[in-house]
């Protein structure tokens, strides 16, 4: 493998980070993790090589993903471990047809203002004011379950707008050229389209409230769990403790998070507000309270679109509490 | 120069030249090659010849010589290396309508028939399409590719690509007609026919000619002067004006001149010339 | 004694003719017989290869209407609202535009930059630059300057037909026997007729090849071109259908892009043997 | 006098040299200066056409170690942890692997294909077939059967490099001259000797071409590649800085890809004329 | 039926063949070509011809009467029609090095010097380094091209190419020698410095030799048979043994011959023979 661009040019300073919880000398192997560019603690934790100081033995391995879509897939073909997917994604991946061998283990975020539709017409009030306009959405996304949901909480279709599939990246050259009315998107982009004219019309918290919460969160293969019970433990203290800093020391989290974007720490301080950061204990009571509904419901909504064969009886199996409730008690 | 930047001098020489009735001039031609190898080859060197209106000029000289480096000088082929080439008062810069050539290996076009191509110069010099038809027609008569007319180049065997060849330069009726070995590849009487309508054609519509040859035969028979070049560098080495009348519509006559004094003294000079270098190679 | 040579000589042809077809549809049948024994046994898991039974039935679904879910009385057409069909149909009509202008700027470009040498020296390099860019790093360019419609979509295609259409004919140019040019000229051809009766049949076996790889190239460039707003367009249902984890569905549109671009290509090469008969034959 | 002759040739040969070298230089300026005036003048936002200034301090800072904000005592180096060059070196390194198992296999493919008329008749279609696929459609598969390392990755650019290499073969070898391979036989050669001593160096020209044109399109492919854990690669860094809207950074990536690709080019033609010295001289 | 596959009536037939010292055996050939145009072209008729081990055939007639054709066909370039030719006792089925060939246009690899070119043959026999260094030597020479050995054949001239192709072959010293037009673009010196080598390896070797021509002279000089094709279909029209001696070595000899009277009298009627159809073309 390559050198990093650190250790060629002498400028490595992240190694020397003490492990912040108990080391796990017990694991070894490779832990092969998926990825993807989302401001959340576990930027935290890659870019300050958290893990490698925490489970020492064994080879830590980070694989850079662009959507959930791939991570799931990546599970399927059994080249990762643990991953990143969003929340329609992991439901995708416990249900019929696919019935993934996977766990959810842990919510990196909830998506909060992060995921916004905003307007280029400031007098658009609701999402109703929209109908019959374009609007732009990455099909497949966390923000495209939202939009459906939200066009359905406001009693309208999929058909009373004209959805247009756009990645993020190419939202600003079409908004600029009029070519869309909305969008709903996050950062960098959202940030652009508010400058750029844009007015918020609703939000992923909007629809949140109404039944229909989307998360980023990590999947674990039940292989992994089975051979290798503690490193899932200690991987879910450092994200426990990575998220306690993104509260306590926020300057130094986006310095972290933003050295793996590749972007401003100031921005990556702006995207912080979007989402909220549950810690061990709160995770401990949503996955027990609310998760298991939540999925059945983002189940149902995703089969009413076809995306699904059928929504299991109890969403309960397909997470894996023991880390998360050995954490919270510590 | 091209004929529209003439200088002065250069339009009087030119006069001058048509007043001697001169068709071509070579000037000094020294033609190099480089091969792969990086060895130069001087395929011609010094070349200095006049050639006159109506003059029937053949070039005899040993395989490798430099004739048909000369004759692609001529027609405008290749840039000479130095020295320079004028044609009818102006220097010669690339092919002209006004050289047809009779390639060694005959160029055809295989997307178009044997008559198409018979008709391709005459299209590109815009002649009327009846009148095209009618001189396709005539030519391949000429060179007994009537019944072939129909068939695709690659469809013929050598010797009748090459009078195919040969019935699409004649049809355009060039000024100054370049062949080069143009009847080596046919039998003797497809030969003998060809040779008496190239005379013929040569009499009635006064154009230059300019034919390369193996056989000194021939040379004797058709040429009003002969060049006999030699190799290593290519020179000229004899330039023997030929004055036995012959009358080409008799047969027989041609055995005739065979046996005739001056033809074999004329055949033993050009030979012995021809091979005088022999011990070289 | 002729004739019954001639008739022997038929129907060994004819048997010679059917055993031929034999071969493709036996090759064919071979393919999916492996395939369902792969599923079938349960070699690979169907999220990645589904079977060829449920890839039928995704191909028979996209263009059929059928309530949502089983029971349902929500009615969808096709897939992403528009049948299978139409999703080829329009990825048809970019492929065709985008080829069209290719064949007619790159066969024009070719003939300009072989006989042009200084121009060839300038423009040429750019054309090697942009034969190497990859769609999905410039898409986002030309949404920019021709925005999310067909435009943008059908420049891609385009410039990535382009160059090797202009490389095949500069090559075809460069190839072409100076006897054969000489000749023309020496017949009485102006330079333009030169080019247009004889660098250009000679040349047209090697731009034909061209336009041959120019096509395949713009198969593979159609589901960057889709990737955004791409629908109705069969690129953009594979890549959709991908992120959605409906393997059948991708599959299905893989092999209906592999059967038309398949189709295309033998209707390039049957086109080819008739505009260039000589060849393989001088 | 012919020593002038030589020694003024030898001048204008210097000068013409010369010249050709200004003009390449001269479009390339040009092409600064246009884009330059056009970013000055504020024509295009600079979100989606940056200046070449902005370019060249991406560039620069991709190669470099920076702390990450004025000030700040956290130093990062590159871009995603590697600095440019490294990411254009792995990508590099994937070319070259797939390319090489191309070549291999693209004319050994080619010449059993051209060879043997039933093996031709049940494998050509789906040579033609996957020559139409679009990565970013099987990519998934690939994934699936190869995991998700460089594996995964090099068999895709040898699936995109392949055929061309089979196709300029196959068409290579049906356009050498009959008369060829029969004097072959005639003076002793078996079939395996003609191959190698007369059809093989036939074709060369041929099979060059079909490798140069492979070239370009493995370039085209890289970012499919790298689409998913490309890092360090240059695909994946072109593709991430665009989702990040780092466009100073994508497009200072597409020229690293442009040049690197137009050297390689530039390098497979002097080959070919090296290998090839006959071509166009015959 | 290659040569594994003989049943037993054929092997006594090839015995009972070599014992009457025959080489090659045409039998019943047909040839035909269907051309574009969907046209059907019989290039050989019913053509019957026995060749005697260490026979010196030449072959005259017309340009496309089917020399070539006929040539390809024992070669085993071309699977015949109808009919069929045993060489040897075998029936030939594709090329062999025992049956070389001279091709009517030069077949040279550009990429092999000439020296390469006339080593090709004997490389792909086999034969060792040292003694093929020698022999291109030897046969360089003797087609003069001792200079150019290090050119590439497209740095020669037409008739070099020629003899290059020439040297080729003989070098590799096969059983039949297959000609076409060889001499054809050669000077007359090296024409007849060739003919004369190529009699001489002709008697020390022992070969068979078929060798096409448009010369009768050269036939006549070089055959111990001349087979004259008539076309239309192309049929064999006359085989004529030729019993004139003539010893090669002398030079001043061949003048003498030419007026011999019997020479005289077969050129006459060969050239009728090979004329008589003149008014149908
Ligand atoms: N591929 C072909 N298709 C159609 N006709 C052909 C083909 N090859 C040869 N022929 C025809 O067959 C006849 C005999 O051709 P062949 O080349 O044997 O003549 P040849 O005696 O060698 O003539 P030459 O002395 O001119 O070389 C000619 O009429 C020719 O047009
Ligand atoms: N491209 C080239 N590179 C190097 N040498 C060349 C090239 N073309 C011709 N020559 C050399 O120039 C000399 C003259 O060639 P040319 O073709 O003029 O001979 P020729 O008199 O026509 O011979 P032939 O009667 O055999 O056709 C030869 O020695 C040849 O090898
Ligand atoms: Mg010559
Ligand atoms: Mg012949």
């Amino acid at each position: 493998a390559m050198q990093k661009a650190d250790q060629l040019s002498g400028a490595s300073n992240a190694s020397s980070e003490k492990c912040p919880v108990t080391v796990n000398k017990e694991a070894k192997g490779t832990i092969r993790i998926a990825w993807q560019a989302i401001a959340n603690a576990d930027l935290v934790v890659k870019d300050r090589k958290l893990l490698e100081a925490c489970i020492p033995n064994a080879t830590i391995q980070w694989n850079q993903f662009n959507s959930g879509g791939d991570v799931v897939q990546a599970f399927g073909s059994r080249s990762v471990d643990i991953g990143l997917a969003g929340s329609s994604p992991a439901v995708k991946s416990v249900s019929a047809p696919l019935n993934l061998k996977v766990k959810v283990l842990w919510i990196h975020d909830i998506i909060g203002e992060a995921e916004s539709l905003v307007a280029h017409n400031s007098s658009a009030k609701s999402i109703k004011d929209l109908a019959g306009k374009n609007i732009a959405v990455p099909f497949g996304s966390t923000s495209h379950f939202s939009l459906l949901s939200a066009l359905s909480q406001a009693g309208m279709d999929s058909s009373s707008v004209h959805l247009i599939n756009l990645d993020p990246d190419k939202m600003a050259a079409a908004w600029g050229r009029g070519e869309i009315d909305a969008a709903w998107v996050w950062d960098p982009v959202l940030s652009k389209l508010k400058a750029d004219g844009g007015s918020v019309v609703t939000s992923s918290a909007a629809t949140a409230k109404n039944g229909a919460a989307t998360f980023d969160m990590e999947l674990v293969s039940d292989d992994f769990i089975k051979a290798n019970p503690s490193a899932v433990e200690t991987w879910t203290a450092v994200e426990n403790y990575a998220i306690g800093l993104i509260a306590s020391d926020p300057d130094n989290a986006a310095d972290s998070i933003s050295a793996q974007l590749g972007n401003s720490p100031k921005d990556v301080k702006v995207q912080f507000k979007g989402y909220s950061y549950p810690d061990a204990a709160e995770q401990s009571k949503i996955f027990s309270d609310q998760l298991p509904g939540i999925f059945k419901a983002t189940a149902q909504f995703l089969k009413g679109q076809g995306d699904l064969d059928a929504v299991n009886a109890d969403y309960a199996p397909a997470l894996y509490t023991t880390a998360i409730d050995a954490v919270a008690k510590q | 120069m091209s004929e529209q930047t003439m200088a002065w001098d250069e339009l009087t020489e030119r006069t001058a030249m048509s007043k001697q009735g001169i068709a071509a001039d070579i000037r000094g031609l020294q033609q190099r090659f480089t091969t792969q190898e990086g060895d130069e080859v001087i395929a011609l060197h010094d070349i200095n010849l006049q050639i006159k209106e109506h003059d029937f000029i053949c070039v005899v000289g040993r395989s490798g010589c430099g004739k048909t480096t000369l004759l692609n000088a001529l027609a405008g082929f290749e840039k000479p290396t130095e020295g320079e080439i004028i044609f009818r008062g102006a220097k010669v810069e690339g092919p002209s309508p006004r050289r047809g050539v009779v390639f060694q290996k005959p160029p055809l076009y295989p997307w178009l028939t044997v008559r198409g191509n018979v008709e391709f110069g005459m299209k590109m010099q815009n002649v009327k399409q009846d009148e095209r038809k009618e001189r396709a027609e005539q030519y391949l008569e000429l060179v007994g590719l009537k019944d072939a007319a129909d068939r695709r180049p690659y469809e013929l065997s050598g010797g009748m690509q090459q009078r195919a060849q040969i019935a699409r330069v004649l049809a355009t009726d060039p000024d100054l007609i370049l062949m080069d070995e143009p009847y080596g590849a046919l039998d003797a009487l497809t030969r003998e026919r060809l040779q008496n309508e190239l005379l013929r054609i040569w009499e009635d519509h006064k154009n230059t000619v300019f034919f390369i040859t193996h056989s000194v035969d021939e040379a004797i028979f058709l040429a009003t002067r002969v060049i006999v070049m030699s190799a290593h560098p290519g020179t000229i080495k004899m330039d023997i004006p030929i004055d036995i009348p012959r009358d080409t519509a008799n047969q027989e006559d041609m055995e005739k001149v065979r046996s005739d004094p001056r033809f074999v003294e004329l055949r033993e000079r050009i030979t012995e010339a021809i091979y005088e270098q022999d011990d070289q190679q | 004694m002729r004739k019954t040579g001639t008739m022997k000589q038929r129907m060994l042809s004819t048997i010679a003719n059917g055993s031929r077809r034999l071969q493709s549809i036996f090759s064919l049948i071979l393919l999916i017989v492996v395939w369902w024994a792969v599923t079938a046994a349960k070699l690979v898991n169907p999220l990645y290869l589904p079977s060829p039974g449920s890839v039928w039935n995704a191909l028979v679904k996209a263009n059929n209407c059928h309530p949502i879910t089983q029971g349902s009385n929500k009615i969808v057409c096709g897939e992403q609202e528009y049948f299978l069909w139409q999703h080829l149909l329009a990825s048809l009509q970019r492929i065709g535009v985008g080829m069209g202008f290719a064949i007619i700027a790159g066969v024009l470009l070719g003939f300009i930059l072989a006989s042009v040498t200084w121009l060839n020296r300038i423009i040429m390099p750019y054309v090697n630059f942009i034969r190497a860019l990859p769609p999905l790093g410039y898409i986002g360019l030309l949404i920019v300057w021709f925005g999310i419609g067909d435009t943008s979509k059908i420049w891609l295609l385009f410039l990535a037909a382009c160059p090797p259409i202009v490389l095949a004919t500069v090559e075809g140019i460069s190839g072409v026997s100076t006897d054969r040019v000489n000749s023309a000229k020496s017949l009485g051809a102006g330079t333009l007729q030169a080019f247009v009766h004889v660098v250009f049949p000679s040349t047209l076996p090697s731009i034909m090849s061209g336009i041959r790889l120019a096509v395949g190239f713009t198969w593979t460039t159609v589901v960057a071109a889709e990737l955004n707003n791409g629908i109705p367009g069969i690129g953009a249902l594979a890549y959709l259908s991908g992120t959605q984890l409906n393997t059948p569905l991708t599959i299905a549109c893989i092999i209906v892009i592999g059967i038309a671009a398949f189709a295309l290509d033998g209707l390039i090469v049957l086109l080819t043997r008739m505009v260039t008969p000589w060849v393989g034959r001088e």
